[in-house]
């Protein structure tokens, strides 16, 4: 019993001799191919927010109604964006780790959770702001600001929810159901919620459509969404890789990562 | 092949029954809430009709979190609930026994005084068998959807609050559509579109939730 | 400037200047915070695992104080 | 016949065994033997399917457990550390439960036979929670007696908070258990007089 670990493979992929494809499944592969990646996909999100904060602010005309109030839209829309998206991949995640019983895609989906949760928070702060000089209200119950407050419970939710289980293979496996689950009910809360705005005569004026979108708004928006894009990879690859370390370090490979990085003090 | 369903339920309801104390404590707690809400917006009719479907349903919701966490926490603590793993019978079965018997005994109670808590707050008395509908159709899904939540938050420190936190957010169609139900036929609107909403809330919950129920609690018992 | 006739123009926004910069201002900000608490984080946890590493022997195996002591 | 290979067993971030095979042919009594906080808990989760394994799996007539867990869970009994008793139901009302959720049928005759034989005869309608600790693991073992179609038992400290009279009468039932062509799986950290010497298996071989 020279070591405390099982075969490596087994550890977060249990079939070792699954498909080629999978092979980045393996958490040692999947470690250190994170580690390049990452600040490619950083360098790319900076270089895609500096253009875009350029289209935003130099390309787009003033709009005609809103004036330069609108020029919050461009990180709104993204955020608002990639505060569903994100939610849909945990799910994905999720659902593939029960399926397939690999760890490595539960990690994922936790370490998603935060930037979601950040995008989400960061859609409502300036939904709030643009509301402020148009609705005359920081907060409105509309349909779209509801609903993504209601997404915002939900990230909270999963995130407690993985943190306080403290059984790892247990907190992955509740943190997935939820994860699920909510994912079910994101349309029906969006639906119900709409619903509900319509009859209440809540706002009428929607954020995307009030300004007649000119092409270099979208484009704009496009950008800063591609940049979202990359910063979320970026930042999920780096969040990542310690809580794989945390994982694994009964293996060998991660004693031999821990040992670097020891030795570079 | 209903043995087990009928003996979970069964057994279920003999322990409501001999500790009916606590489901007193749980229909208490809902007339109670429902009585603040006149000391804290005044005792204006129009006021008080307006807000009563929003109220009664908002205090259901609450009176159903408060005792949720209470369906498997007993079985969990004993062991129970590993016997009913190992039943030889569909564990979706005696997942859904449970929350049937948890429904009897505080979704049931519930929707029986609220029609006498929508006089306290002068409801139309024509909406009443309305209330009395969108509870009787909304309450079994908060029951079915708050189980997924009790059977993860099993045994977690802080699970009480960790479980609102979950499954309120759920919970919000079901208000919508509930309290929507009441104030459409008090508003002359017809309340047939929202509870047919319900209704085929109630069935797509049926479905699911025991399932995921049944997942959550071979993941919390593991 | 394309769109601006100058800086204070610029960062008035046409009356605005609070709300555009308050969404930018605390969107960038709040971006910098996950960053520096992602770092953080692997710092710490690279910290804490060398340490545990060193309680329960080089060979990593996890017979003596395998529970983390956090 | 009940087999399992390579089994590893992670619990919270602890691997507690690997590479643990085992084998139980119709007419064994195996005893899990190891020092406290080893796994013998866990082994019997595992094998149960209360607990999922971290790597190998287990087969019962060939089959691994978890394709077909109904079929398994017929033939399976499994008496834990808890002894799944709720403190507001008689020992009658209790084992009844017990039985039909497991998805038998049991007569209410038949259940007091049992709980008399086994000694509760003064309490069977008494709530379980005046019971005492020997009293309360007797009510669970009860269900060995109305069980017998049931090939496999897999049991958890058995003999705890038994006295000697008890432990003699319930090593004899397994070992009947064992002649009729039944299987037992146990921990225990008493000897006890059974009528044939138990297999044993170290769980402490195969820690990490």
């Amino acid at each position: 019993m020279a070591s405390g670990s099982i075969d490596q493979d087994n550890r977060m992929n249990p079939s070792p001799r699954g498909p080629s494809v999978l092979r980045f499944a393996a958490p040692q592969n999947f470690y250190p191919l994170a580690g390049r990646l990452a600040p490619w996909f950083a360098v790319t999100a900076a270089v895609l927010t500096l253009i875009g904060l350029w289209l935003a602010f130099f390309v787009a005309p003033v709009d005609a109604t809103q004036g330069n109030v609108y020029r919050v839209i461009f990180i709104h829309v993204p955020a608002a964006w990639m505060s569903m998206f994100i939610y849909l991949v945990m799910a994905f995640w999720s659902a593939v780790g029960l399926v397939m019983n690999t760890r490595l895609s539960f990690v994922m989906s936790q370490a998603l959770a935060p930037t979601g949760a950040m995008f989400c928070f960061v859609a409502l702060w300036t939904g709030a702001l643009w509301g402020r000089p148009t609705w005359g209200a920081y907060w409105v119950w509309d349909a779209r600001l509801t609903s993504q407050l209601l997404l915002l419970f939900l990230y909270f939710g999963f995130i407690a929810l993985t943190r306080a289980i403290e059984d790892p293979r247990r907190g992955d496996r509740a943190g997935a159901i939820i994860a699920l689950v909510g994912a079910v009910n994101v349309p029906v809360i969006y639906f119900s919620v709409k619903w509900w705005n319509t009859l209440h005569q809540g706002a009428s004026v929607s954020l995307t459509k009030a300004p007649s979108m000119a092409s270099t708004m979208l484009m704009g928006m496009l950008v800063l969404a591609f940049a979202s894009w990359a910063y979320t990879l970026a930042v999920t690859l780096w969040r990542v890789r310690p809580m794989i370390l945390e994982r694994e370090r009964h293996t060998e490979w991660v004693g031999a990562v821990l040992d670097r990085e020891g030795g570079r003090k | 092949m209903l043995s087990t369903f009928f003996a979970v339920l069964r057994r279920d309801l003999l322990l409501a029954w001999r500790g009916r104390a606590d489901v007193m404590v749980t229909l208490a707690f809902f007339v109670i809430v429902v009585c603040l809400f006149p000391f804290g917006v005044g005792a204006e009719p129009n006021l008080l009709r307006a807000i009563a479907p929003g109220v009664l349903w908002v205090a259901a919701l609450l009176a159903c979190l408060l005792s949720l966490h209470r369906l498997f926490a007993q079985d969990y603590a004993d062991g129970t609930l590993e016997q009913l793993l190992l039943s030889s019978e569909p564990a979706v079965l005696w997942v859904l026994a449970k929350i049937l018997a948890f429904w009897l005994t505080t979704g049931l109670p519930v929707v029986v005084v609220a029609p006498g808590l929508g006089l306290l707050l002068d409801l139309e008395q024509g909406a009443l068998p309305v209330l009395v509908l969108s509870l009787a159709l909304g309450t079994p899904i908060l029951a079915l959807l708050g189980a997924v939540g009790a059977a993860l938050t099993l045994g977690v420190r802080g699970g009480g609050m960790l479980l609102a936190l979950l499954i309120l957010p759920l919970f919000v169609p079901v208000l919508i559509f509930g309290a929507g139900a009441v104030e459409a036929e008090a508003s002359g609107t017809g309340a047939l579109a929202h509870l047919l909403l319900l209704g085929g809330g109630l069935a797509g919950a049926l479905a699911l939730a025991p399932i995921a129920c049944a997942a959550s609690l071979r993941i919390s018992t593991e | 400037m394309m769109q601006w006739e100058s800086w204070s123009a610029f960062w008035d926004m046409g009356g605005a200047g609070f709300f555009v910069w308050g969404s930018y201002g605390v969107t960038f900000a709040v971006i910098a915070l996950e960053l520096v608490l992602v770092l953080q984080r692997r710092k710490e946890t690279v910290k804490r695992l060398l340490r545990w590493r060193r309680a329960v022997g080089k060979d990593g195996s996890g017979r003596a104080g395998a529970r983390m002591e956090s | 016949m009940l087999e399992a290979d390579n089994l590893a067993c992670l619990k919270g971030d602890r691997l507690l065994f690997r590479g643990l095979a085992l084998r139980l042919a119709a007419g064994e009594l195996l005893r899990i033997a190891g020092p406290n906080g080893v796994g013998k808990t866990s082994l019997l989760r595992l094998v149960s399917g209360l607990a999922l394994a971290e790597a190998g799996e287990v087969r019962w007539k060939g089959t691994a457990i978890g394709r077909d867990r109904e079929a398994f869970h017929r033939d399976l009994l499994y008496v834990g550390h808890a002894p799944a008793l709720n403190d507001m139901l008689t020992p009658l009302e209790n084992l009844q439960f017990t039985i039909a959720a497991a998805g038998d049928e049991a007569d209410a005759e038949s259940c007091m036979q049992a709980l008399v034989r086994i000694g509760l005869a003064n309490q069977l309608d008494l709530p379980a929670r005046v019971l005492s600790q020997g009293q309360r693991r007797r009510v669970g073992l009860a269900r060995l007696f109305l069980s017998a179609r049931r090939p496999l038992w897999v049991l958890d400290e058995p003999f705890t908070a038994l006295d000697v009279g008890a432990v003699e009468d319930l090593a004899g039932t397994l070992s009947d258990h064992c002649t009729a062509g039944g299987m037992v799986m146990l921990t225990t950290h008493q000897d006890a007089p059974f009528a044939m010497p138990p297999k044993v298996l170290d769980v402490g071989a195969f820690a990490c």
